[in-house]
């Protein structure tokens, strides 16, 4: 923190953060953002190089699962979802944060997302593309994946629009479709401002994709209103995403699937793991760019608290369907939820339910949320009990059905595994690279962010003031 | 209007399968029918150890009482055939879904294997070609001609022998004649040594499946779901009763 | 399989792309078209044609059809004109494709060379095959010297073969299996004798008893899995679906004594878990209560009281562990029946009483009056012809053990092998492979290079039975005298050569006396003759003017049988003079030591293990445990505690004649005090689906020391323990043990 | 500039569009080539020697199949009918050989499609309707690209009461 600033060592420290570097020109900020994008050291290539190993070690696996069959992945009858389908989930529900972090927080004018938007949305765009993978590598015959694409055949044959599948495919596109515009309207100024201090391949990079930004006041004012729309407009398709993603299961007549429940619960829990995911990343990046001055205490104590409250929320939902399955008594049910406190999917259980409800304890103390190592280890726990969760509910449940004769286990393999390893290690891959191309800090927001305070003062006080920006 | 009943009955017969559990013995004849008819191939050892065996009609063994008065309930259970089938309506590609006769179709080639329908049927009678079937030469040679050889990565079940209806119907047209019941008898019912099986058309209520439907000791499995199967049940005595 | 090629992919790892791609292209098959050069007749391309022949499976011979298409065979179904099994056919009459098209099949002919132990095969041709056996048989100084051993042979094999060995001087064709072994089919036919024959009758081939099961209202089966392997299963369940559902008089009632729960059983309305060894004591518990309350609606009982004289009840209840209420009971529900009838069983001929056993079974049909009469036992009426009359039957064990001692004292230089394979099938202590070892030239007719083939110095791989010739009697079932035909449905797929046609080939090239008892050119030609026996019987479904015209009308039903039902009623000859007398089973092993009986069941999808090379029949589950490809042991859960074992845990089976290891099947359907394991694996030779695949469980069954002379194989007299190994192996099971015990889920 | 973008964009769709256009009006264009026969078997001089197809092809009245005709029905005419041509040579070794002709198959199905002569001539199909008119062809080949919506075509136009039946996928897949 920039307590050693001597300029702003006359204001109290909790409006010093609002104050954002109020002493630092906007040429300074502008090269504090720039250096560490511009700067890479030998710790960035070896990171980039074992995660595209991963990745192409993951690809190798792909192959070999098209070209043997989906046998080569550990499902079986009945258990015909498995990982793949899990990590799906877990995907789709990370990508839940940016937009939620962005265009919920834009909306609701709360400042301090300013310096983080960036990182969310870029987290949205690169978790949808790597939970869209998932509906094709699960694929049976991969080959035939533009079946699902309605265009006009000879055959007149369509799509199934009533499959929950095909709603799957128009959610996640369009949601891809809109969080990648939003990124990318956020970004034009930057690049804008990146495109002037840079030349080379960077200048002709940032040129084109700045699309000719001079920073006059009506495309300011198109800008705000495209970003505006766009802030209402998400909202309802981040909800449906995840909405629809549990009608996948909660359609079908699977014992514990069936369930009208499901879509809230579905979107609060990735709203957990997303902004959990969030800030574990933000910890991550902030050291990794010493953005330190960008990222502060006050943003992880306010990112801290959102989880905290998803989690709370999350629990309540959890509790609230899992009361209603435990009194409702339904045999096969009843079986799940036995293997779950005292069967063989106890150790998963468990798991499940400490990783997300520990950390909502953990958050409730301010030194954990603004401690980033406490915090990142609070929130990779929420993750690991999310993938657990999305694991029980899509494993466990397909394990046990009607009829007992059909139950049955699963073992993962290695080609699963390493398929889903190879969807973490790229997006963090495309995460790496984004954040040397791209200004990971929204430089325009935090100026725009600093217009808005000043500090006044009245008598003897020294008072923040705020003015309304639209 | 028993005119008009009369002749869409004759248009569009309702298949339906009379499993007779008094008289099922648990032979697997069945099985093996199918194995042969429908050219299903076998797994191996490993495969079929993790429950990728790939029967369309499996004989469920169900352990009642504890010895000396145990029971062994033996069931044959294949694709129902559902009127309201939870695997129609979550394919993608319509590659299942309900046809005129109130079959539920599975077409192979149109299948991109999301294995949706396997997660949504109730009965778990969907199996899925986890690999290449193999047929070690010459073993290709026995491949029934009529029905399509599936290639890895596609759903399949019972079609209540599609090709055997389609090819009776063929015949009997040529012919110029109508179908027959009994005429059309899936491999399962063919061969099935007690006569337990049955098969028939519900839309004709003198058939021997319609009147075996109508028994008292009609059931059909999981009816409680609501998918009303085009497989009927008919419940079987108590067996070794104690005393 | 698979595993090989997966490495192979990770070799090729660069293009798995490209292979990728392969998966995409349509899968249109660019093969070329070859048309007939001469059509045959009837024979339409792309049209089914259907074949009507005999299943050689088991020895039932059932009628089957055989959808031919384009000359290739695709189906097997169950011919609905034949009488013994009415259109149906079981799990293994089905796969006999796999038979025909099995990938393990012997190719052509093949010599061992360098000795018996190396197992190298040369091929060899057919004349060159033949010039040995010819050389070798005039070389022979004396041709008695000459032996075939036979398993299910053809009948019109066994006829040629008779008469060849006939005319060579040599010893009858010693006929023995482990099927026929399994079903006590010798020891059937010896109890029907006994009973029934006349007293200077056949020696051998004495019809086989039937019992109507169709139209009994109370079956009692001592042992008899009529709905599995024993006799003509497909026609026994047939008559079972009747049983239970076709009757006017509304359901029959099935009751199944034996220790362990066989499928019969689990169909059968009651299961009493007998103490083993014991059978023939509760049949006669219950006609001692018959006789003595003078149950039934018969009259008097008072002529056959002598048979049960000395019969204390208590003491039966005591030893058999039924008690005497239950005794009670089960004499009334088969007393009070109109129809009821008693089954003696395969499974009793495997244990030291097992002749008395079966005739105290049979003595309550004779108390009951339920010979010949509906729901009863019957014999079945004799083809009007001699050359089906005097069909072959099965040789007792005895004989199997006299040719190996004959064999041991260097008796036998030339030993045929038909359609057997005795060093798997029998006990390691019979003794066959040492005794294989004195014989100069063994001649194996295999399709498969079984375990007994590979001792062979020549293998001469004959037909099978979907590519060749023959008839043979049917087993009891059908309710009218029957000869099933069998006709190749498809053209020979390898060098093989019918073994009618060896034998004729050889007579003609030995000549003199031998040449003229077998004056048939080939086996058709023989065939056709014996057909002909049947022309002009005006009782067949049909008849024909001509031999030619019989001959073609044979083929085209598969076989002659009569157009209206006829069964023999049986007379009693051989009623028992004294009282019945049940000795106790003896059984080797100290029950101190071996504490189980070993209760040994043929497999329902492998039988005596001919069928492990048939990949459906692996892949088959059994109905009971539904375990697949493997061999298993299954204990009762008390048991199973006691020993601290759960499923799939691997055991050690101890008997005092050898061991075996195989996984637990906790089975809730057997005796605390008896394990159980089906025969049909442990291959190690007999083609890739077969081999190297769980125990051959026959390597426990101990010899019955002091057994008198005669007796058959005693199977079921072998005590064992049973010990854990702390392994585990899991079986290829249908069910999931997940879900296992919870039936009552809904 | 971004007008001639739009432009180029514009024109690709439309090139696109009309090429799919094109290949569904005119299938021809994508019927495959004679393939290479072991005799070059000329249907149109048989055609005009008056041979009728079923002649030949009997079997395709009654069985799936049209069948090829045996080598006994083409030397039943050409032990004496144009013997000392080059092809007939060529089928009279095969014959005394007696060794079958392996023809390549002209107009080819996927397997997962089951088509059978009988019904389609059974309804009063023409060959020609569907193999073209082959008696005018040296060497026989596809004329038409016989897909999916090829057959639908056909079968969409018939009555509406047999349409539904006929355009049940599971009329043909199976």
């Amino acid at each position: 923190m920039s307590q050693a600033d001597p300029a702003r060592a006359s204001a109290p420290s909790e409006y010093g953060e609002r104050l954002l570097l109020e002493a630092r020109q906007d040429a300074d900020i502008n090269q504090a953002v720039l250096q560490p994008m511009l700067q890479t050291g030998r710790g960035f290539w070896v990171l980039v190089t074992i995660l595209g190993a991963l990745v192409a070690w993951g690809l190798y696996a792909w192959g070999y699962l098209v070209y043997w069959g989906i046998g080569a992945s550990g499902k079986n009858r009945p258990v015909y979802w498995t990982l793949f389908i899990t990590t799906f989930v877990f995907w789709v529900g990370i990508s839940h944060a940016g937009t939620m972090i962005s265009a919920v927080l834009r909306l609701l004018k709360a400042d301090w997302r300013r310096p983080i938007t960036r990182g969310a949305e870029a987290m949205t765009a690169f978790a949808l593309m790597m939970a869209g993978l998932y509906p094709l590598i699960h694929l049976g015959r991969v080959w035939k994946f533009y079946w699902m694409i309605p265009y006009p055949n000879n055959r007149l044959m369509w799509p199934n629009f009533q499959s929950p599948l095909m709603w799957d495919m128009v959610a996640i596109f369009t949601y891809l479709i809109g969080s990648t515009l939003y990124l990318y309207l956020a970004l034009i100024p930057d690049m804008a401002m990146a495109r002037d201090y840079t030349g080379g391949w960077r200048y002709r990079l940032y040129r084109a994709l700045a699309l000719g930004w001079r920073g006059t006041e009506g495309e300011w004012h198109k800008l705000h209103r495209a970003l505006g729309i766009f802030s209402v407009a998400i909202i309802p398709i981040f909800l449906s995403v995840h909405s629809i993603v549990s009608w996948d299961f909660a359609v079908t007549i699977q014992p514990r699937w069936h369930s009208t429940i499901f879509a809230p619960y579905f979107v609060v829990g990735a709203i957990y793991s997303g902004l959990s995911a969030l800030a574990s990343i933000l910890v991550l990046v902030r050291r990794g760019m010493r953005l330190q001055e960008f990222l502060r205490a006050e943003h992880f104590n306010a990112l801290g608290r959102l989880v905290m409250i998803a989690g709370m929320a999350w629990t309540y939902f959890w509790f609230a369907g899992f009361l209603v399955e435990w009194y409702g008594n339904e045999p096969v049910t009843r079986e799940l939820i036995r293997q779950e406190v005292a069967g063989h999917l106890a150790p998963l259980f468990y798991l499940q339910m400490s990783a997300n409800l520990i950390p909502v304890g953990l958050l409730a103390f301010k030194k954990v949320r603004t401690t980033p190592v406490l915090l990142l280890a609070a929130t990779l726990l929420v993750n690991v009990g999310m993938f657990t969760e999305r694991a029980l509910i899509v494993i466990g449940s397909l394990q046990r059905n009607d009829m007992p004769f059909n139950w049955g286990t699963y073992h993962t393999t290695w080609v699963e595994v390493s398929i889903v390893v190879m969807t973490f290690a790229g997006f963090a891959l495309l995460y790496a690279l984004f954040s040397r191309i791209v200004p990971y800090v929204p430089v325009w927001e935090i100026k725009e962010g600093r217009l808005r305070y000043s500090m006044r003062r009245i008598g003897r006080l020294l008072v923040p003031t705020a003015a309304e920006i639209e | 209007m028993a005119q008009d009943v009369k002749s869409s009955a004759e248009a569009s017969p309702r298949w339906a399968m009379v499993v007779d559990l008094d008289r099922c013995t648990g032979c697997q004849a069945c099985v093996i029918a199918c194995h042969a008819e429908n050219n299903i191939p076998v797994v191996g050892e490993e495969q079929a150890a993790y429950g990728r065996w790939m029967h369309w009609i499996i004989i469920q063994r169900y352990w009642e009482g504890e010895y000396p008065n145990v029971k062994a309930r033996l069931m044959p259970v294949m694709c129902q055939q559902c009127t309201q089938a939870p695997c129609e309506p979550v394919c993608p590609v319509f590659a299942t879904y309900h046809n005129p006769e109130g079959l539920n179709a599975q077409i192979y080639n149109r299948c991109i294997g999301t294995r949706f329908c396997g997660s949504a049927c109730p009965y778990k009678v969907r199996t899925f070609n986890w690999f290449e079937p193999e047929f070690p030469a010459p073993l290709t040679e026995q491949l029934n001609p009529d029905v399509t050889v599936r290639s890895r990565g596609i759903m399949e079940k019972c079609t209540f022998c599609i090709q055997r209806i389609r090819r009776a119907e063929m015949d009997v047209k040529a012919e110029g004649r109508q179908l027959a019941d009994g005429q059309v008898q899936p491999a399962c019912v063919q061969t099935c040594p007690p006569s337990a099986l049955v098969f028939g058309d519900l839309n004709d209520p003198n058939s021997q499946a319609s009147q075996l439907a109508r028994s008292h000791r009609s059931f059909r499995l999981l009816d409680e779901l609501g998918t009303d199967p085009a497989v009927i049940y008919l419940k079987g005595g108590e067996t070794n009763v104690p005393g | 399989m698979k595993r090989l090629s997966r490495r192979d992919f990770l070799k090729t790892a660069a293009v798995a792309g490209v292979g990728v791609f392969t998966g995409i292209a349509p899968t249109v098959r660019r093969v070329a078209l070859e048309p007939f050069v001469r059509p045959p007749e009837e024979e339409l391309p792309g049209r089914a044609t259907w074949f009507a022949s005999t299943c050689r499976q088991c020895p039932a011979g059932c009628g089957i059809l055989v959808r031919v298409i384009n000359g290739r065979a695709r189906k097997i179904e169950g011919n609905p004109a034949h009488p013994l099994n009415r259109g149906k056919l079981c799990a293994r009459g089905q796969t006999g494709l796999q038979v025909l098209y099995n990938p393990d099949r012997l190719k052509n002919a093949v010599r061992q060379t360098g000795g018996r132990e190396p197992r190298q095969f040369k091929p060899i041709q057919w004349t060159e095959a033949l010039d040995q056996l010819v050389s070798t048989l005039n070389g022979l100084a004396d041709r008695s010297r000459v032996a075939f051993l036979g398993g299910l042979v053809p009948d019109h094999l066994v006829a040629l073969v008779s008469s060849f060995l006939k005319a060579l001087g040599a010893p009858p064709p010693v006929l023995f299996d482990l099927h026929t072994t399994l079903e006590g089919r010798a020891e059937a036919a010896d109890l029907a004798r006994r009973w029934f024959g006349k007293p200077q009758g056949q020696v051998q081939g004495f019809p086989l008893p039937m019992y109507d099961i169709a139209r009994a209202q109370v079956i009692f089966s001592f042992g008899a899995n009529l709905l599995e392997t024993w006799m003509s299963p497909v026609s026994q369940s047939y008559d079972y679906g009747l049983m239970r559902q076709g009757q006017a008089g509304g359901r029959g009632f099935l009751a199944q004594f034996e220790p362990r729960l066989s499928m019969t059983a689990a169909s059968a309305d009651k299961w009493i878990p007998v103490e083993p060894g014991t059978e023939g004591l509760i049949a006669l518990g219950l006609g001692r209560i018959i006789v003595e309350d003078n149950l039934g609606h018969v009259g008097s009982h008072r002529d056959h009281a002598y048979l049960y004289r000395n019969v204390s009840v208590s003491d039966i209840a005591q030893a058999s562990g039924v008690s005497i209420e239950t005794l009670r009971k089960l004499a009334n529900v088969f007393a009070d029946a109109d129809r009821s009838v008693a089954i003696p069983g395969g499974y009793l001929a495997g244990l030291s009483n097992g002749a008395q056993t079966m005739d105290t079974v049979m003595a309550l049909n004779v108390v009951m009056r339920r010979l010949g009469r509906e729901g009863g036992v019957f014999l079945p009426h004799q083809v009007p012809a001699e050359q089906f009359t005097s069909s072959a039957s099965i040789s007792p064990f005895s004989e199997a053990q006299s040719l190996i001692e004959r064999m041991k004292a260097g008796q036998v230089d030339v030993l045929f092998i038909h359609s057997t394979n005795p060093v798997y099938e029998l006990p390691g202590w019979a003794g066959f492979v040492e005794a294989l070892d004195k014989v100069r030239l063994v001649v194996s007719f295999s399709s498969f290079m079984d375990e007994t083939a590979i001792w062979a110095d020549l293998v001469l791989p004959d037909h099978t039975y979907l590519e060749g010739w023959g008839y043979q009697g049917v087993s009891p079932g059908a309710d009218r005298p029957a000869v099933s035909g069998q006709q190749p449905v498809v053209r020979p797929l390898y060098d093989t050569r019918s073994t009618a046609d060896v034998v004729l080939a050889l007579a003609a090239r030995l000549g003199g006396q031998v040449a003229q008892a077998l004056p048939w050119s080939d086996e058709v030609a023989f065939l056709e003759q014996s057909s002909t026996q049947l022309l002009g019987t005006s009782s067949g479904i049909y008849d024909a003017r001509t031999p030619d015209g019989f001959w073609s009308r044979w083929r085209q039903h598969g076989g002659w049988w009569t157009e209206k039902p006829l069964r023999d009623e049986p007379e009693v000859s051989g009623m028992p003079t004294g009282p019945l007398q049940v000795s106790p089973a003896a059984f080797v092993g100290d029950p101190q030591q071996y504490p189980f009986h070993l209760a040994l069941y043929p497999s329902l999808a492998l039988t005596d293990g001919r069928g492990a090379n048939q990949p459906w029949l692996q892949e088959m589950p059994d109905p009971m445990t539904t375990g697949r490809w493997n061999t298993w042991v299954e204990l009762n859960p008390v048991t199973a505690r006691s020993l601290g074992v759960h499923d799939n845990d691997v055991v050690k089976v101890i008997s005092p004649q050898g061991e075996l290891e195989a996984a637990v099947v906790v089975y809730p359907g057997i005796r605390p005090d008896a394990v159980a394991i089906p025969v049909g694996q442990g291959h190690s030779d007999y083609g890739r689906f077969a081999e190297r695949r769980g125990s051959n469980p026959l390597s426990l069954v101990a010899p019955l020391l002091g057994q008198a002379p005669g007796l058959p194989l005693q199977w079921a007299a072998t005590r064992v323990r049973v010990e854990g190994t702390g392994r585990r192996q899991e079986l290829a099971r249908l069910e999931s043990l997940d879900g296992a015990g919870r039936e009552k889920l809904r | 500039m971004s007008r001639r973008r739009v432009l180029i964009i514009a024109l690709i769709a439309l090139a696109l569009l009309g090429g799919g256009a094109y290949i569904r009006i005119n299938r021809t264009s994508l019927a495959s080539a004679a393939p290479v026969q072991p005799i070059p078997f000329n249907h149109r001089v048989h055609a005009q020697a008056g041979v009728q197809c079923l002649f030949c092809h009997s079997s395709a009245l009654r069985s799936d199949v049209a069948g090829l005709p045996s080598m006994q029905k083409c030397m039943g005419c050409h032990q004496t009918i144009a013997a000392d041509r080059e092809p007939v040579k060529t089928l009279t070794d095969y014959w005394q050989r007696q060794e079958p002709i392996h023809w390549q198959p002209v107009n080819t199905m996927p397997d997962f499609v089951f088509f059978s002569h009988q019904p389609h001539l059974g309804a009063g199909l023409g060959c020609e309707g569907c193999h073209g008119n082959v008696g005018q062809m040296d060497i026989a080949r596809q004329p038409v690209n016989m897909d999916m919506g090829w057959c639908l075509d056909c079968h969409l136009k018939q009555p509406s009461e047999k349409a539904a039946r006929l355009v049940d996928c599971l009329l043909c897949h199976k």
